[in-house]
Parts: C-alpha cells; structure tokens; sequence
C-alpha cells in the first residue's frame, strides 16, 4: 500500500508531468539528436556488456576466495571517484601523448572516442553488476549446489556455467539493466572523452541544449530526449525483467549443511583482479590526488611542487553545512529507499510492475527529472530539502529496489513461512527473518544509493532554496571556477565519506554472512 | 465440542495440478491424526493449508471452530496459531538454534530472557541444550530437525502440523521427541496432524489414522481398523508388510493346492485376499518355495513363491530356512479385499 | 512574509562576485534571495517555473547575452529603465545590460610558436595542437563561433584550416586551460579569468591578448518581476560600487571608469545576429568539428 | 585387491570441533557398508571427507586405491568418481529433474538427447517418470529425494556414498530404489557407503554395519554380527529395540525371582544383559506388569516392569494383555554386555 503510494508519488507524477509537458512542447527529433541517441545506445549497450562479465567475474573471484572485505571495498571505489574525473584520468594515463604512451610508447587507439567511453563507463558500471552479484551469491548460489556438481564428476568450469551462472541469473541480469540506465545517463564521460572525438550523446545534448539557450525549442528538445531516455531504458529493464524471470528458481527448503568444498580459489583470478583494480582505479586515484596536491595545473607533481592551498580553497565558504546536509539527504534517502526495497521483497506477492516503475525514473536525466519534480511539488515544497528528498527518491529508487529484488527472489519462501507460523506478524517477519537475511543485499542498495547521492550535482543544484544548499551547489561553484587542482582537491575530499561507507558496508556484510 | 481441526470438500491446485481434490477430515480436541501416504500423495500439501501457506481453490477449513479458510475467508497463519514442523526444517540461516526456539516466545510477547530460558529447556530436553549458539551451517541434519521441532514445540499452539518430523532422527531421539509433543499435548490439550510415509510410525503414534491417495483420502480409521480390514488392496499394502493373494474359499476354509485349510476371515468363492506376515507362519500343509530372506534384526523377512502368489512371512531365527528351499505354511487369518484396488508399485 | 519581500535574483555568476554585489546591496535594507547555478540548471529551473505558474525571479543575471536574447524575444524581460549609463553602447540591449565582461583570449604552453594574431592559432595547432571549447556547452565558447563565423576577416573557413591543422574541440574553456598546462596542446582558446588564474597560481602558461582584439562578451542583467527593488537593484549593479566589488573579485567590470588593468584591444560579437542563426551556425560548426 | 575406500586414522574437524577422530574404515569391492550412529554422530562428515567436500586434518583417504586425500595430496571431488546423494537432496533450483539427472552423464561427455534418454530410464525406474520437467520447488519431499537419487545413479559412480537416501521415501518407492542400486551394484561392481539412522534399514541392506559414536567407530561387523553380539549396551540400542536387564546367572541360567530359566548365552555371576524382543515370550514363570503397549501392525510393543528392569516384548495380535495385568514371561536367549558402556538417552 505504502509502496503503491510512494511509486505513484515518486515515478507515475513526475513522469505524467514530463510526458505532459513533452507532449505540448511539440518539439521533433532532428538528425543531430538521432544521431545522439544512436550514439548513446552505441556506447551503452557496449559498457553494460563488458560491465556485466567484469562485475560477475569480480563477484565470483572476490567472494570465493580468502578474505573478501579488503577486495569488495576495492571493486566499489570507482563509484566514489566521479566519473568525468576517471574519464580524464584515462585519457592522461592511456591515451596517446599520455603517461603509457610517454613511458613505453602504448596507447589505447580511440581512447578519445567511443573505446575510451565504453571502456570508462564499463568501469563504473561493473562496480553494480558486482554489488548485486555478490549479494546474490550469498544467498543463492549455495556451496552445496556446487558440491553436487562437482560430485557428478563435472569440471569446476561446467559447474561455474551450467551451475552457478544460471543461479545468479536475475542478479546478473538486473544489475545489467542498472548498468545500462547508469550509462544511458552518464554525462561526465562523454563529455571528456566523446567531445574531443566528436561523438554525440544524449546526455551531452541535453547538457548543450539547456547550457547554451533558453529557448522554447531547446526546452523541448531538451524533454523529448528524456523521454527518449526513458522509453529505451524501459525497454532494456523489462528484457530483462523477462530474462530474469525465465532465470529465476526458487531455492526449495533444506537449509544447507554440507560443508564447502576445499577447492582453493583461482590464484590468477585474484592477480588479474588486483591489476584491474589498479588500472582502473588506483591510477585515477593517484593522478587525482596528485592533481590535487599540486601548486598549479601544469607543473611537474614533485613535492617541491606541493600544496595544501587547493584543498582549503576548495572547502572554503559554506562547504561544511552543506556537506552535512548532503550527508544527511544521502543518508536518508538510502535509508528509506532500503527500506523500500526490503518491503517490496516481503510483499504478499512480488510484483512485475516494480522493476520497470523504479527503472523509468533512474533513466530520467537529472535536470528533467529536477524539472518535473519541480512542476509537480514545487507549489507546496518549493526550497525545501524535501522537495531534494523526493527527487532523490525518484531517481536512485531503482538502485535500492535491484540491490535487494536480486537476493530477494530467491528468499526461501519457507523461512518467511515458518516465522508466519510462529506466530510472528508481517512486520516482526520482515524485522527478524527477512532483513537479517536481506542484510547484504539492503547494505549494497544502501551503499549504492549513498554514493550515488552525495555525488548527485544536477537536481540538487536545480531544487535548493535559500538555506538547503547542499554539496552540489557547493562543487558547482567550485567546478566553475575552472580550476583542476581545486576541483581535484575537492573530488579528493568528496570519496572520504564514500570510502568509509564502503568499508563499514564490507565489514558488516562480512559479519552478516 | 468443536474439532480442532476439521476440512471440508478441500480442494487445493498447484502449478495447475489438482493436488488435494475433496478432502473432509476431523481432528478432534486432544487427538493425534496421522496422515499416512506414499511420497507425492498430498501430505505436506494439506498440512499447509491448514497453516494457510496455501489457499484452497474450494472447501472450507476451520480451527478451533473458527472458519480460516474458504468462503471468501483468509486467516494469515500467524493467527492461526499452529505449530508447523517442516519437512525441510525452514530454520533462518541467521539464527542460532537458542534464537530460533526463543523466536514463537518473543512473538507471543514473552520478554526476551524468559523466552531463551525456555527456549534452552525445550533443546535440552531433545538432546540438543548445548547446541544453542550453532546455526544451521553447523548442525547435522537431524540436529536440525530437532531445532525444527523445537520451535514448533515453543509455539505452543493449538494444533501441532507435524510434516515427518522425525525422518531424520535416530531411535532414541524419536522417541524423546514423541514424548515432549505427548506431554505437551496432555497439558494444553492440543491436537496433532502429522504428514508420515512410515506406517509403524503412524500405527504406534495415531489415535486415528488417514490414508492419503492422489489428493484423496480412501481411508480413516483406528490403527487397527486400517491395518487389519483396509478398504483395498493398496491401503493394505501402504499401512504395512502384506501379501494379496487369489484363493478359493469354501466355508470359512481356504482351498491351497490339496490343503483345505479352515482360515480366520475366510467368505466363500475365488476372491483376492490379504495376508499379514504375522497372520501366516512356517509349517504346515501348504507348500511353497524360499525365494528370499532379508535379515530385519527382530525377525528375517522370507518370501515364499505359492500356486497361490508370493507370501511374505516373518520367520524368528530359530528356524530360518535358505533360499530355494521348499518349505510348509499355514495362513491362519486373511481380509478379504472386497474392491479391488491396484497395488502400488 | 519577509520571504516574499525578498528580491529573487536568479543568476550564473560565479558566487564571490555575486555575493560581493549583494552585500553591497544589503546596505540598502531589501533582502536579496540568490539563486545561483550552472547556465543549464538555471535555464532549466526558468523553464520548469514558467510552466507551473510563473516564474519567481525579479533579476535575471546571466553569464552570456545568448540565453538572454531568447527571453526577450520570449517577452519575459520587463521594459524597465534603471539607470545604466555607465553601460558602453557595445555592452547593451534595450531590455538587457552588462555587468561585467568576459574575454576570450589564446593560452600558449612553453613549447608554443610565438603567437600575437589569431590566425597564428593555425600555425600552433601544426606545432602541437589548439584546444578549442565547445560552443555547444557554453555560451561564453559559443561566442568565439559568433565571432569567427560572422567576420568576414575569419569565416568558417578560419575554423575549418584551424581543424586541419590540428585544431580539437574539448568541453569548457578550463579545461581548455588545463590541457594547455599539462602540454596536451601548444595553445587554446580560453577565458582570460581562467588563463589568469592558473598562471597567477604558477601553471607554466602565457595568456596572449590576440590581434585584432580579444573577443569580449557580457554577462547581462535583467528585471523579470515586479519587485520594487528590482530596478534599483540592477542600477546598482551597475553602479560604482558593485563594478568595484566586480573588479575585485577578479571579472573586467564593465564600466570603463573603474580602474582595471585592460589586457588589450576588444573585440564584439554582434549578439543579435549570432543569436538567430545560432542552429545554424552550430551546424556548421559541427560539420567541421563533429559532435 | 585394493579396497574401493578405505580410510586410515582419519580426523576432520569443523568449526573447531574434532567430529571424526581416528576412522579407520576399508569397504570392498561391491560392498554395501552401512553406517548406522545416532544424529550427530559424524556420518554426513564422513561422507564429506570421501567426497572431497572437507578436508581431513590427519590420516589418510584413498579411494579404488588412489590416495585422495591426506598427506599432502587432495583430489578435487570431480576426479573421485563418486556418487553423492546429499542428506538434503542439494538439488539445483533452476534445472528440472531430467536436466538435473542428465547433468552427470553430460558431465561424462554422452550426448544430450542420449543422456536424457537414459536420464529418463532412471526416473521411470524410480516412480518419477512423468516429472522430468519439474524443478524442485515443484516436488514433494519424496520426489526431490528421488531425483537426487536418480542423479547418482547416472553418474555411474565406481563408489556410492549415499546420505540417508531413503529418509523421506515410502516402502514401494524405497524398495524400488534399493533395487536400482543394487542391480546397478551388480552391474559395475560398485562399492556403497550408506549413512543411516534406521537399524532396521541398516541390517537389511548391508553386508557390514559400521556403529558410529561420536566420530569414532565403535564396532564393524555383520549385521547378525552387531545385532546378536553388540560391543555393550549403546551399541546394542543403536542396532534395534533391545532391554537391559540387570541379572543373576548360574550354570547357563536365569535367576529371576523364584524361578530358574535356563537361557541360550547365560553365564554365571551378576551381569548386565541385552535382551532383544523376539528373545523372550509372553507366558512363563518369570512375572511382570504390563506398563505400556503399542499397536505396531505386525506386532504390538509390550513394555513390562520387572524387577530385573523394563522388558521389551513384541506380541502378535492373538494374546494382547491390558496395561496394569500381571502376565508371565520368559527369555529363551540373553546376550551379556562384557563392557558396560552408557546407554544412549
Ligand atoms: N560447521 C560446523 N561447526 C561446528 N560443528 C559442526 C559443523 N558442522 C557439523 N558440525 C557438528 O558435527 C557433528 C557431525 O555432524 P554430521 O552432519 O556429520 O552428523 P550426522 O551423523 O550426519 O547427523 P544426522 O544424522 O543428524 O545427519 C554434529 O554434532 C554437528 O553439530
Ligand atoms: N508448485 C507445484 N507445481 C506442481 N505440482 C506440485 C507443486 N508442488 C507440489 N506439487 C505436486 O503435488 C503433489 C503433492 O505434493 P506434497 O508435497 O504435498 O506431497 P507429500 O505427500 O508431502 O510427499 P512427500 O512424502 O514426498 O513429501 C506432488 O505430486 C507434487 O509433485
Ligand atoms: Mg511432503
Ligand atoms: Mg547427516
């Protein structure tokens, strides 16, 4: 009932506005925006690809073997650097006249341009597929499944394919269709690297459209292209709804006692991951650090070189209330949106409509989904942090809801059965049985959630009113400014609250399983 | 005095599947029914609608005279206040046995350290009080079972659904496990339907028993009315070791070969009969072949090949003779079986 | 309430030189509500307010005459007459008037040849490559294609041998700044606060005022409300005060009296011009650049 | 000839706890060993360590004499040829049950419409052959149990280790599973090693009965073997109903109250006894009091209160007394426990 409500409040409003004010602003799509969204889809639908064997392949390596923490904390630092930062980072190391390239003379042909966006997004994109996996492996994909198969006389690589791929099925495929929406939305990226190449994007049109004129024309454009958004996410999601649905078993009853087999954990597989994490993530992160400790964009980052100015200029004026408050939208709207979730795994019956519902408002690019918020709430809650809230609600509802829907659909029916039986109700149930259950699951969604809000910019810096000025507003005065090094010192500033997120969420699950 | 329990034209669809098709059956107050039937037959089914984990396509159920299913009525379970033994256990992988137990208590609104004294009392008395921190990873199967029942015990409910809760439990834990649900039920006065595929089990257990058919119930009566005069020949061999065979009757006599041998039970015609292995015993003047022994401990299991059909005797080991031997016989009582249903497999 | 006394000024001006302004303000006694953000979110808030009722703002102070020129030919600018004398001719309209101006300038790296002209941009782009912002995603960038296209002298002629010679468009006029500074390339068209920035902070960099004259653009104001302050708060913008409090916060003020070490000669984009045919010059700008 | 498996001193420990300790265990080509403890005992432990599902911390595992496990060397379960069926079936959700019992034989490289075929073959003989579509969740317990079943079977294991196999089954459908597994047996040569808890199951289907007690082994034997001379009085209550009876034996007799019985097994002096069911009779010089009775279909479990302690006889249905008679009785045949090992609660 509750979630009924909060869908209708929080996706079916904002998107009749957006289809209502599409519909009267008439506007057509030219050859320069087809060619944006075929680029979009292009680069998209590439990333989500490579997203979703990097993530898996993480999850399986990670999980698997000794020690997960230290690893899972890794593979979810890349969602903490923001993605134009990765974007330049990528070019500087790997493109051609970058640190490769200088060093032993190997560059990444196309690195500016669609290779180098594909490759960038995939990257932000595989952290999703890897949260979402591997909250399912806890629950699904449970080691007796693997004994038997290895007791038929299969090959531990039979096992993995016929096995335990098939059994994180709707993990792999609903964190497929969130990477996706994320791609689809992503703007730092092919602003870097896809300008330079020419490439068109959805995102970067709507970016130009709304940045240079103010005109009626370029409104429309502006919200027909949203809602070409929408529609082509929508379709992704509910493929693979269908796919997911088709993959998804029951685990029937027995809780499982046979012990895990001993096989030790592919070595190279945890090699190959730790270089991946390196490349993708440590080198942004250091040339990001370095940038931000650097006198003056251009100089040689030696420590003679070396300031702490860029970071107190960067967190000078009000950046501390208003990082507060961030933390605070963030931290709440992860925490409802948990708890969303979690509710929608318990419901009497799981619902088909939840999974397309929360995806439609996670496509909406921000601004257009700022804008129909505003036109729907904005005659009560103009200025308000709630007004932030529930835009906040509507877009990352979807990262919350395929976090925990994921490990929900293989929740043994049983186990909700018999805490029924005992004569507990829905809500001791869902306390009790099912969230300690959920726990690894909801802490990814929350994570997610979390990190995506503190690094949201559009909607937050479009929403606020006198006194709810929150870090974005804070970074967009900052970013204008134009200057790298105070950018980068913030960017630096802004992965703390992310990384320690991600830590207390990799300890926790780690106790919960 | 309302039953405890009582179905009525129960009908209950899975996957499209009729799986219970009008099914009546009464628990009375203080009674234990056994649902006795082969795998598949509906067991765990009906017991689960009487939880309320299913609904029922038409029929009525009703608890404790209070209509919780059918007739556009729908109880959750919760407030149905049973007690569900699980054929699979359904403990939650998070908690611990003591926490698991405690968890009908803390429900019911014990607070929280009463309900884990209580909780560890229940698992000493099944032979489990020092597995109170393990969770379910790290308990045997049938330590597992017994958590399982625990918790139901705990639950102390009206009605005790019971899905072969002692499958996996050795001779001494059964019988411990037996007693805790017989003594709890003499205090409270709670009534029992347990699901069972062992016919020794159901007998020794039941004051009435059930036979469950495809969905159907043929059957119900005392122990002894279903072991000794079941409706068919399937209900004779399901509520235990049987031989049928096809005799000549005449006179209360039973014509084998030469051998005109009065019999209890015996009508008049050719007709199918049922022959217990205790209602027949070695020596005699019928004939027949060793075709093979099975040591049981107690008693060997022989099996004799006669004009008649195979007869399956119990022999004590004085006097047990080898395969291919032929031996003498005498059947002493037989049932005949007026329908003739087919044997199961 | 006091909220709605309030004077709402929605703006894109970078935070310390509107908070300056409003300070000075403030002395007056009316409370000003500042809305500020990137051009896009504060086009994007004008347009979500209009359709639901209006928009809120009183002020409109903008980065660039582009989107500026599209509200008036939209009626939302008020005909208003705050006194504006200090305004050049070249840096008004009838219903919009600068505050303070922004020049577009060359950044040269070390290695770069000498440049002093703008076409000398061709021959740094063979040496190393020029950095050219997106017209697209500003309109401060977008002014240097009204420029050039609109300059007999230039062309989209001038754009394309830019381009072969190894002219590459990159996304915001820093970043302009910073891949010029990180040797990316010899030189690059950029903001001369940017330039000015990074090479004040130490960036191994050169800002070059071009011949025949840096591009110079204005951020406009503009009364959109009927707040009775709203007049008088633009006059003051404009006033001596504010264009001191501008100068100091780093920005050209756009009243030549106040005392402002200019770089060098200026030249105007004809804004009205540049603003119709603005698909059409991005068009034919894409034609050369892609995108 | 080289055993099938045979383990050596074998320790395995989890969660910190030593549950097997010092197994020393050969099984034989064609073998049926069947190991029969109590819930908890360490059977599905043992299981494990011959799969390769745990490893052993001392000792050694070799299976058709290839070192697997221990000192040094482990052999992935995959490479062990083995034929697991898990205590909780471990059926994978997502496959139905002809994909999941095809799995091993596509595993071993048969073709896939080959391997359904015989896939098919085996469901048939085991009483599913019309669910191959079903996944589990879409079978009753019974019916999973089968299909796990099915799945070693096709495996076409050179070991079977089979974990409570039949726990969940009917007699028919346990029958018929017996009986493809030893024709299978009978085929291959294939050796089985059989958890249990059901004594009864145990003695009838193997040729050596391992006792498990707490991870230690405690006697190997025949199944007449540990019926008729168990080690001491928990070895002998684990392998099916027996009394103990504490007594005072002269020249091959009983001394019970006034009288005198001679008795097979007797000795001479004060002792403890196993006396089983079918070793004693109603009717006799011996007295006691009926204290309890249950109705088992072949037989009735009579329980008298004697003063040499609690006697446990198996009456047919001709002569039952009432609880609370006084009857006569008398032992034909006693065993005494030389060591007096506890009783298992
Ligand atoms: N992970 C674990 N940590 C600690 N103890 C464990 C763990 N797993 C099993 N045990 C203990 O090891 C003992 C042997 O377990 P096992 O499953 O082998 O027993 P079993 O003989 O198969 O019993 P059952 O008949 O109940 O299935 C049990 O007492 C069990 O509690
Ligand atoms: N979801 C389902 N879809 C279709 N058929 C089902 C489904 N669930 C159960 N069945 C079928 O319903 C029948 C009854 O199942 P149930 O579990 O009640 O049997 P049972 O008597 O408990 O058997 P067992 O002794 O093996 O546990 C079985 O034949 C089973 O295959
Ligand atoms: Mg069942
Ligand atoms: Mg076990």
């Amino acid at each position: 009932m509750v979630l009924v409500a909060a869908a209708v409040g929080l996706v079916v409003v904002p998107l009749v506005e957006l289809l209502a004010e599409t519909a009267e602003a008439g506007a057509a799509l030219d050859a320069g925006t087809g060619g944006a969204v075929g680029g979009s889809l292009l680069v998209s639908t590439a990333a989500t690809l490579v997203a979703v064997v990097v993530g898996t392949a993480g999850a399986l390596i990670t999980e698997r073997g000794p020690r997960p923490a230290v690893l899972r904390v890794a593979f979810v630092v890349p969602l903490v650097v923001p993605p134009f930062v990765s974007a330049v980072a990528a070019a500087r190391a790997f493109g051609s006249g970058g640190l490769t390239d200088d060093l032993v003379g190997i560059a990444v042909p196309g690195l500016v341009g669609p290779v180098g966006i594909v490759l960038v997004m995939a990257v932000h994109a595989a952290p999703l597929v890897y949260l979402l996996v591997a909250a399912s492996l806890a629950t699904r994909a449970r080691p007796e499944f693997e004994a038997a198969g290895l007791a038929s006389g299969a090959s531990p690589r039979r096992v993995l394919g016929r096995i335990t791929l098939p059994l994180l099925g709707p993990a792999v495929v609903g964190g497929g269709a969130l990477a996706f929406a994320v791609s689809m939305n992503s703007f730092g990226i092919p602003a870097v690297l896809g300008i330079p190449a020419g490439f068109p994007t959805i995102t970067t049109r709507i970016y130009g459209d709304l940045a240079r004129s103010a005109s009626d024309e370029a409104f429309g454009r502006v919200l027909l292209l949203s809602v070409a958004l929408v529609g082509i996410v929508l379709v992704a999601v509910v493929a693979a709804e269908r796919m997911g649905r088709r993959a998804t078993a029951v685990v029937p009853g027995a809780a499982a006692r046979e012990p895990l087999p001993r096989t030790p954990p592919g070595r190279r597989g945890r090699g190959f991951l730790w270089v991946y994490l390196g490349v993708t993530t440590g080198v942004p992160l250091l040339a990001l650090l370095a940038t931000a400790l650097t006198r003056a964009v251009g100089l040689a980052p030696w420590p003679g070189n070396w300031t702490l100015a860029n970071f107190s200029e960067a967190w000078s004026g009000p950046a501390w209330p208003a990082a507060t408050r961030s933390l605070a939208l963030a931290a709440l709207a992860a925490s409802v949106l948990s708890v969303f979730g979690l509710a929608a795994a318990v419901g009497a019956r799981r619902s088909r409509w939840s999974g397309p519902v929360t995806a439609a408002t996670f496509a909406v690019p921000g601004s257009a989904l700022a804008v129909a918020v505003l036109l729907a709430y904005g005659p009560w809650l103009r200025d308000t942090l709630l007004l932030v809230l529930i835009a906040y609600l509507a877009k990352f509802w979807a990262l919350a809801h395929r976090s925990i829907d994921g490990s929900a659909a293989s929740l043994e029916q049983e186990a909700v059965r018999a805490a029924r039986a005992a004569g507990a109700g829905r809500w001791r149930t869902l306390r009790r049985i099912v969230l300690p259950s959920l726990l690894p699951a909801a802490a990814a969604g929350w994570l997610l959630v979390f990190l995506f809000g503190i690094h949201e910019l559009t909607m937050s810096s479009l929403l606020y009113g006198p006194g709810t000025e929150t870090l974005a507003v804070h970074t967009l005065n900052v970013q204008q400014l134009g200057d790298v090094t105070v950018t980068s010192a913030l960017a630096v500033l802004l992965t703390v609250p992310g990384l320690v997120a991600a830590v207390v969420v990799a300890r926790r699950h780690r106790r919960a399983s | 005095m309302t039953p405890a329990v009582s179905l009525a034209g129960v009908e209950v669809r899975l996957g499209g599947a009729t799986v219970l098709d009008g099914v009546d059956l009464a628990v009375g107050h203080g009674e234990v029914v056994c649902l006795l039937g082969p795998s598949g037959s509906g067991k765990t089914t009906l017991l689960s609608a009487v939880a309320g984990f299913v609904g029922v396509e038409t029929g009525t159920i009703d608890v404790a005279g209070v209509r919780v299913s059918g007739g556009g009525r729908y109880v959750p379970p919760e407030r149905r206040n049973v007690g569900f033994v699980f054929q699979s256990y359904a403990l939650w992988p998070h908690l611990g046995a003591l926490d698991t137990v405690a968890f009908p208590l803390e429900a019911a609104g014990t607070p929280r350290a009463e309900a884990r004294r209580r909780a560890a009392t229940i698992l000493e008395r099944l032979g489990i009080g020092d597995l109170g921190d393990r969770r379910p990873a790290e308990l045997s199967g049938g330590q597992q079972q017994r958590v399982g029942l625990a918790r139901a015990l705990a639950s102390e409910p009206d009605v005790f659904l019971l899905d072969e809760p002692t499958a996996h439990l050795d001779p001494a834990a059964r019988a411990a496990a037996e007693e805790l649900v017989a003594a709890h039920r003499a205090a409270s006065g709670a009534a029992a339907l347990v699901a069972t595929h062992d016919a020794a089990e159901a007998l020794g257990l039941a004051d009435r028993v059930a036979l469950l058919r495809d969905g159907r119930i043929v059957q119900v009566g005392s122990p002894t009315d279903v072991y000794d005069r079941p409706v068919d020949a399937w209900a004779a061999a399901l509520t235990g070791p049987v031989s049928v065979l096809t005799v000549d009757m005449r006179d209360g006599a039973i014509v084998l070969g030469d051998a005109v041998l009065p019999v209890r039970g015996a009508g008049d015609g050719r007709s199918r009969v049922a022959l217990r292995p205790e209602w027949a015993a070695l020596g005699g003047p019928a004939r027949g072949r060793v075709v093979s022994l099975r040591f049981r401990g107690p008693h060997t299991d022989v099996v004799l090949d006669t004009p008649a059909g195979r007869v399956l005797l119990r022999v004590r080991e004085a006097a047990i003779p080898a395969p291919g031997d032929v031996v003498g016989w005498r059947p002493e009582r037989v049932w005949p079986l007026g329908t003739a249903g087919p044997l199961p497999e | 309430t006091a909220e709605e006394d309030a004077l709402v000024v929605y703006t894109s001006v970078t935070q310390a030189t509107v908070d300056a302004v409003v300070a000075e303000f403030d002395a007056a006694g009316v409370q000003v509500e500042v809305f500020r953000a990137p051009t896009g979110e504060v086009n994007a808030r004008i347009a979500a307010e209009r359709r639901e009722g209006g928009l809120r703002a009183d002020v409109l102070w903008l980065t660039d005459p582009l989107s500026m020129q599209a509200y008036d030919s939209e009626g939302l600018l008020r005909p208003v007459e705050p006194d504006v004398s200090t305004v050049p001719e070249a840096f008004r309209a009838d219903r919009f008037w600068g505050t303070r101006i922004l020049n577009l300038v060359i950044v040269a790296g070390e290695s770069a040849p000498p440049i002093t002209t703008w076409d000398d941009l061709v021959d740094a782009a063979a040496a190393g490559g020029v950095a050219i912002p997106d017209p697209a995603f500003a309109g401060s960038a977008f002014a240097a294609l009204g420029f050039f296209a609109l300059d007999d002298r230039y062309g989209m002629e001038f754009l394309r041998r830019l381009r072969d010679a190894g002219g590459t468009q990159v996304g915001t006029p820093g970043d302009v700044v910073t891949g010029v500074a990180e040797g990316a390339y010899a030189a690059g068209i950029t903001l001369d606060f940017s330039a000015r920035t990074a090479v004040e902070k130490g960036s191994p960099l050169r800002l070059i005022w071009p011949e025949p004259g840096a591009i110079a653009l204005y951020s406009p104001i503009a009364v959109t409300g009927d707040h009775p302050a709203a007049v008088e708060f633009v006059s003051h913008v404009v006033g001596p005060e504010a264009q001191a409090a501008i100068a100091a916060t780093g920005w050209q003020p756009v009243d030549p009296s106040i005392p402002w070490t200019a770089g060098g000669p200026q030249v105007t984009v004809a804004w009205d011009r540049a603003s119709d045919r603005q698909e059409e010059l991005l068009a034919a700008y894409r034609d050369v650049f892609g995108g």
